[in-house]
């Protein structure tokens, strides 16, 4: 087992204990809590593949802002949201049923497919390569994208604000 | 000069827009604005009328007014001898009552609005004489019965001047609805409104088998039917029986009004419409629909004499006595005397006008409108006396004032043409002279008797002072009655001079070939083609009608004047005669239950079953909508009807039996969608 | 030698365990973490597929990073929902919102 | 230049605009608003000098293509009947936008319903192309529920929701028809092109079918118009709806159902339709006489001229129906284009005068009395002489007094249908005597007699109110006397219809 194995176990497990640990917490501040080794987990993987900026934005976007959001959330439902409430649905059962079999199925499917070798490498400096796929042959997804995050500023502003 | 008879109406319509527009600003000038349009308008139809005795051709002028596919329905005016000797009648007439007017409503609160209808008035009844269309007609004939309402109603406050206009203006809308089936049927025969187009075709017509529509067990030919509705437009504006309730109601107007309107002119633009469309009534098979014409005059005078001799209101008697003359000359009309009834109408003008401008006088001196509340008149208003007494001479018919002339024509008429229509009129000439007789007597003869209760202001102090005027001052009015104004007198001299002289037109001789000269201006073709010819003037008939009059002035004067005979007494001798003619023959009775109180329980049952009934059904097919999807659950247990649209319920149990899956949660429906992508998954896996 | 089958297992657990969050949590902001797990497996995968399958035009990671906004918009947006939610109804447990309800 | 397209969507854009003007500043949105309506009603009377007089047929044709594939364009054109009908809308708009400067309850969305039912209308008259023309009909709908239920009076959502589920009713059994008509092209040529549509006729001799479109359109003019007994809508929803609302309502609304029986029941089902007039005139006469009755016993102002317009409409489906009578017996066309003329003439009639009287019962209920029984008032016209001349005038009008535009229309309408179906038009001529009484009995308790001294200090019409009033009493006089430039317009339409029906 060389290193690469047993960086990619090590994150396996901390994004697992992780992701399980956030939906199986009663207290949802510790599932938020927990939230933080899944993404970290994943930004190390990212490592692994050699996306470097994307492990970049994974950091600064997920765990800096996206995680700090929820548990301010939390905090600010607190009646809502507290140890007194069942934080579970009476699906449990069957939502075990689905979402197991689910996983069995996708791994059957993903395990017999014959992914052939890569078509090619990956480019060198890699943020670059990015920038350049971005700005040239997706450069519409790009500014659909940011009309999105303009439509969604507007509406969480409206949304969340105190009328008067 | 007949080219610009387009402008005879245009006057007055222009000084009603400035008076309705500018009018509260002019105030005390007012009348100046009416008058001076009605000169103008009266030189103009003077100069039309000259021309047309001095023998100018008949004038049409025609424009579209309104297109159906290819066919153009025209307007336009007419200038032939009928039109222009009626426009200088009208505009003459007019005009004195206009000047009476300007002292009869003085310091009224509403002064211009009243000078403004009269003008809008005129320039209606100007537009229907002068009319080419039944259209154009029709159009000015409802503009003066808006205006007869507007006037009728002037003293808007009063219950009763309300209850009158509109009494006047509904029944003569029956007639006028008649009329305009009639006129409708006539554009279905001709395909055109206009005068001149109908008459030729009815002429025409008349050689040939006409058509006849069923009617029950009759069969009455097309051409007849359609003379008689037009007639019933005739018959509620010239109040005829059975439309002539309103009459005596609308009374309630200003007295200028009843003079204008409702002796002078409006009244008698149905007995001009018949002269006008003539040819309409004259080529139906034996002339059949002028005999209908002709009884319905003569019942109408016979019955409105009878009712008249029992009334006590000042104006109603004149009233009753305008229907009674309106149905001498429907009479004339109708027994084939064209030129007979128009004379008539046109002599009746002045001297009815008069008598009602006279009987304004007195009733501005004396306060109230009862006759038994007057007497002795004759010395402190020698004016109005001798005025009035012109005019009641020419009424009565008596040698040689106007209605001597006019009337003894109609008796002609009848005497040659239909006897029994002659023994009924003469009978209604006696009655005439008497209730007139007794008029004179009760008012102006004997002593004063003075009014108990006078006639209330028929304005508010409110109405006074936002006019800024004050309102009259009660007592001001004197023990003894005095004369009116000169402003007032004037024009009464005048029409009793007309009254006098205007007769004289049908004096034989005046004409050429013997004849008299309105025989020789105004005369019907059809008669010559028909080869009907108008008796000449004959001395023992004239002498006979006089003597009838002069025996009627002599009955009434020896109940009445000399008091021989008490009428306590004449009332006793006649029985229940009395209280039926006093109560107008219970006619007005009868029209109140039947059309009055059964048209409203008509109207509110419609109401009741509108929202009980109608909305009803619509609110029921709602209710049972809601209440079926209420019953939701208990659906299953209900038996199906086998009637019921299967499909119908199909759906709606299809409905019921997913309903429970729509919980309406989205964990349900995610949950759903994931095991959806596992089967998709699932199937996938086979493919490989 | 970690191959892509590797990630692609991975990816599928944790796709599976944000599904399972998703499915049985009453809470909005529990279901909102829920979310950010499955999208967090999709970028994976793509990460991966990158590195694996297609790596020339680094595809993946264009499409990895448009998700990683969307998400953060979705997670702005849903969170301000929650907020608004609360405020009118006092509570964020999506059964007692059951406006759909048919 | 797209003069239809202009026109049609000018409203539109007005509503955009006010879409974002800020809420706050209503007086803003007042005048924007009325901007847009005045320039509607001045593109719409460009439309005048671009349109050829001697033509019969729809000229003006704008069209692109929409929804190729199942044969929906967007097609617009106009002809003599759909002209005025454009005119009498954009004007009418102007002048409830104008009056409607006195409602204070959320200005914004009132406008902005007001420019999008506009264009709902114009739509309506405009479209030659059934699937638009369905659109802009429904369109129609929307606004004026909104336009009840949110700003009219105490019973508004049981009258908003009456009016909406009837008249959707109507407009379900009409697509049926329409998708009846579409299906019966050959495969291949399907298409909602009207024109094209009325070329083929695709229906007639279908004979079931056929019946079945008939009635399918016949239902949803029938409740639009709306015929005895479909009517029961009409009264609560002018009750409830706010003065403008009644106003729109009774001037163009109602001239849609007409509009669809004379442009589209007419061409499209001669046979079936001329099987069925005596059936249709009988349900118009029974309609102008128990309208005149019912509305004598009204008390409410607003429910009393209500009634008047059933008793109006039924004069105009009595010329339609008389037209279609007519089918088939070429010696009384020109009787059947006098009846269709004046039923034209009775829509803008009954648009220009019933709306003037819905904004006389506004002007006196809205800031005056805050009542509308007639037995509350009396002796008006010596506090209002204004008022009472301009709301007399009107009723004269309605009730048929020549020499104003009531009387035009009623007399061709008279005189044609006279022609073609007698019994019936004398019949219906009886009700102007009931309308004359109901009217002058209403004159008589609002404004004769002594003055009830609750309202001896009311003030006169002001400025704003005369502009929204005095242009229709000048219309109604102008056209009252001299119809004839209207009518040679709308002839044009009547003789092209009749010549179909030959």
């Amino acid at each position: 087992m060389n290193a690469e194995a047993l960086a990619f176990y090590a994150l396996a497990a901390m994004v697992v204990v992780g992701g399980g640990l956030v939906v199986q917490s009663r207290n949802l501040v510790h599932a938020a809590v927990s939230l933080v080794p899944t993404l970290l987990g994943v930004a190390g993987l990212y490592v692994l593949l050699h996306a470097e900026f994307v492990t970049a934005i994974q950091l600064l976007i997920y765990v800096g802002a996206i995680t700090v959001l929820i548990l301010f959330v939390i905090l600010l439902t607190e009646g809502a949201t507290g140890l007194r409430v069942p934080q579970r649905n009476e699906q449990v059962p069957l939502a075990l049923v689905v979402s197991g079999a689910l996983v069995l199925l996708l791994w059957a499917v993903l395990l017999r497919v014959p992914w052939g070798p890569p078509a090619g490498t990956l480019p060198p400096y890699n943020p670059g390569a990015v920038g350049r796929s971005l700005l040239m042959p997706y450069v519409l997804a790009f500014e659909v994208t940011s009309l999105v995050i303009l439509a969604c500023l507007v509406g969480a502003i409206v949304i969340a604000r105190r009328e008067e | 000069m007949a080219r610009l008879a387009w402008l005879i109406p245009l006057f007055p319509l222009v000084s009603y827009g400035v008076l309705a527009f500018r009018g509260r600003s002019l105030g005390e000038r007012a009348p100046y604005v009416a008058i001076g349009a009605m000169a103008l308008s009266a030189l103009v139809a003077w100069a039309v009328f000259l021309e047309q005795a001095l023998g100018a051709e008949p004038f049409v002028w025609r424009a579209a007014w309104a297109v159906g596919g290819e066919r153009v329905i025209t307007v336009g005016y007419t200038v032939d001898p009928l039109s222009s000797i009626t426009v200088a009648m009208i505009t003459l007439v007019g005009g004195l009552i206009f000047v009476y007017s300007v002292g009869y409503m003085h310091g009224d609160p509403y002064y211009a609005r009243f000078f403004a209808f009269l003008s809008l008035f005129c320039a209606g009844m100007l537009t229907m004489v002068l009319a080419n269309s039944f259209l154009l007609m029709l159009i000015g004939w409802e503009v003066i019965g808006l205006c007869s309402y507007l006037l009728i109603g002037f003293y808007f406050r009063r219950r009763s001047a309300n209850m009158a206009q509109m009494k006047a203006f509904l029944t003569t809308r029956v007639g006028d609805t008649l009329m305009l089936i009639g006129i409708m049927a006539l554009f279905w025969q001709f395909g055109t409104v206009d005068y001149h187009a109908v008459f030729e075709s009815v002429r025409k017509g008349a050689k040939e088998a006409s058509a006849v529509v069923r009617l029950g067990p009759w069969e009455v030919p097309v051409v007849t039917l359609t003379a008689l509705l037009v007639f019933g437009g005739p018959i509620g504006k010239s109040g005829q029986f059975p439309l002539h309730v309103w009459l005596p109601d609308a009374m309630e107007g200003p007295t200028p009004v009843s003079a204008l309107i409702h002796a002078a002119t409006l009244v008698a633009a149905g007995v001009y419409l018949v002269g006008r469309a003539y040819p309409l009534f004259f080529f139906t098979p034996h002339h059949e629909a002028l005999v209908w014409v002709a009884w319905v005059g003569t019942l109408t005078a016979v019955m409105a004499a009878l009712i008249a001799v029992a009334q006590d209101d000042i104006k109603r008697i004149l009233a009753y006595s305008t229907i009674s003359q309106l149905g001498f000359m429907m009479a004339g009309l109708g027994v084939l005397g064209y030129t007979a009834g128009l004379f008539h109408l046109l002599t009746h003008a002045f001297f009815k006008a008069l008598l009602f401008l006279a009987a304004g006088s007195v009733i501005h001196a004396v306060h109230t409108n009862n006759i038994k509340e007057m007497g002795g008149l004759w010395r402190c208003m020698p004016v109005t006396f001798w005025t009035f007494l012109a005019g009641f001479l020419a009424l009565a018919g008596v040698f040689p004032f106007a209605g001597f002339w006019s009337k003894d024509e109609i008796l002609l008429e009848a005497y040659h043409h239909n006897p029994a229509v002659y023994v009924l009129l003469t009978a209604a000439a006696f009655l005439t002279a008497l209730y007139m007789s007794r008029l004179v007597a009760y008012a102006f003869f004997g002593r004063y008797r003075g009014p108990e209760h006078p006639e209330p202001d028929p304005w508010l102090p409110e109405d006074y002072e936002r006019a800024g005027l004050h309102p009259p001052g009660h007592g001001h009015h004197h023990r003894q009655p005095h004369e009116s104004p000169p402003v007032m007198t004037v024009p009464l001299v005048v029409l009793a001079f007309f009254a006098l002289v205007v007769g004289f037109v049908g004096v034989p001789g005046t004409g050429p070939d013997g004849g008299s000269w309105i025989h020789h201006f105004l005369k019907f073709e059809g008669f010559e083609e028909a080869g009907i010819h108008a008796p000449s003037f004959s001395w023992p008939l004239a002498l006979r009608s006089l003597a009838v009059a002069l025996a009627g002035i002599g009955v009434a004067w020896v109940v009445y004047g000399l008091r021989w005979v008490r009428s306590e007494q004449v009332r006793a001798w006649i029985g229940p005669l009395y209280p039926f003619l006093r109560h107008r023959m219970y006619i007005d009775t009868v029209y109140g239950w039947v059309f009055v109180r059964g048209g409203l329980a008509l109207a509110t049952g419609l109401r009741w079953f509108d929202v009980h009934v109608v909305d009803g059904l619509v609110n029921l097919v709602g209710w049972v909508t809601v209440l079926l999807s209420r019953l939701h659950r208990l659906f299953d247990t209900y038996v199906v009807d086998g009637l019921v649209n299967l499909v119908g319920w199909a759906t709606r149990g299809l409905g019921s039996l997913l309903r429970p899956l729509q919980t309406g949660r989205a964990y349900n429906y995610i949950l759903v969608a994931a095991a959806g992508v596992a089967v998709l998954v699932l199937v996938s896996l086979w493919r490989l | 030698m970690i191959g892509l089958s590797h990630y692609l297992v991975l990816s599928s657990l944790l796709f599976g365990l944000g599904l399972y969050g998703v499915l049985t949590r009453r809470n909005a902001v529990a279901i909102l973490m829920g979310i950010e797990l499955m999208l967090n497996a999709a970028n994976v995968n793509f990460v991966a597929f990158t590195r694996f399958v297609d790596p020339t035009f680094v595809r993946g990671h264009v499409a990895a990073l448009i998700v990683i906004t969307l998400a953060a918009c979705e997670a702005v947006v849903g969170l301000a929902l929650v907020i608004n939610a609360y405020r009118h109804l006092e509570t964020v447990n999506v059964d007692q919102v059951d406006l759909m309800k048919g | 230049m797209p003069i239809l397209t202009i026109t049609l969507f000018l409203p539109l854009l007005g509503a955009l605009v006010v879409l974002f003007l800020p809420r706050e500043d209503a007086d803003r949105i007042r005048r924007v608003t009325l901007g847009f309506a005045l320039a509607t009603f001045v593109a719409s009377l460009l439309i005048l000098p671009r349109f050829e007089y001697g033509r019969r047929e729809i000229q003006l044709i704008e069209q692109a293509a929409w929804i190729p594939a199942v044969g929906i364009q967007y097609k617009v054109g106009v002809d003599g009947l759909s002209l005025v009908l454009v005119l009498l809308t954009t004007l009418l708009t102007v002048l409830s936008v104008l009056y409607s400067f006195r409602e204070h309850h959320r200005v914004k969305e009132y406008n902005l319903l007001f420019l999008l039912l506009e264009t709902g209308m114009l739509g309506v008259f405009f479209a030659l192309d059934f699937f638009l023309f369905y659109v802009f009909w429904e369109l129609t709908l929307v606004p004026m529920y909104f336009l009840i239920g949110i700003w009219g009076g105490p019973r508004r959502e049981y009258a908003a929701i009456k009016f909406f589920l009837y008249t959707l009713v109507g407009s379900l059994a009409m697509l049926l028809g329409i998708l009846l008509l579409y299906f019966h092209l050959p495969a291949g040529q399907r298409t909602f092109d009207v024109l094209e549509i009325l070329r083929q006729r695709p229906l007639a001799g279908t004979g079931l079918l056929a019946q079945l479109a008939f009635w399918g359109f016949f239902l949803s003019f029938a409740i639009k118009v709306p015929m005895w007994p479909f009517h029961t809508w009409l009264p609560d929803a002018h009750v409830e709806a706010p003065t403008a609302g009644s106003v729109i309502l009774a001037a163009i609304l109602l001239k849609l159902g007409t509009y669809g029986f004379v442009r589209f029941s007419l061409p499209l089902f001669p046979e079936v339709f001329h099987q069925h007039a005596l059936l249709v005139a009988g349900l118009a006469v029974v309609g102008v006489i128990y309208g005149a009755l019912v509305a004598m016993a009204q008390t409410d102002l607003k429910k009393l001229v209500a009634y008047s317009s059933v008793n109006h409409m039924g004069y105009v489906m009595l010329a339609v129906a008389a037209a279609a009578y007519a089918y088939g017996r070429p010696e009384l066309a020109d009787a059947a284009a006098t009846a269709l003329n004046g039923a034209t003439m009775e829509m803008l009639a009954h648009g220009i005068i019933t709306g003037a009287l819905f904004l006389v019962v506004g002007v006196i209920y809205d800031d005056r009395t805050h009542t509308r029984g007639v037995e509350d008032f009396g002796g008006l016209w010596a506090v209002l002489p204004k008022y009472g001349a301009v709301s007399i005038t009107a009723m004269f009008a309605s009730l048929g007094l020549p020499g104003l535009m009531g009387f035009v229309a009623e007399f061709l309408i008279f005189v044609g249908s006279f022609s073609i179906i007698p019994v019936f038009t004398a019949l219906a001529a009886l009700g102007v005597v009931i309308t004359a009484a109901f009217f002058l009995w209403t004159i008589q308790r609002i404004f004769l007699g002594p003055t009830n001294p609750r309202w001896a200090h009311l003030p006169d019409l002001d400025r704003r109110e005369m502009w929204t009033l005095v242009p229709l009493v000048v219309l109604m006089v102008v056209f009252g006397v001299y119809p004839k430039p209207l009518l040679d317009i709308i002839n044009l339409t009547s003789s092209q219809l009749v010549a179909m029906l030959r």
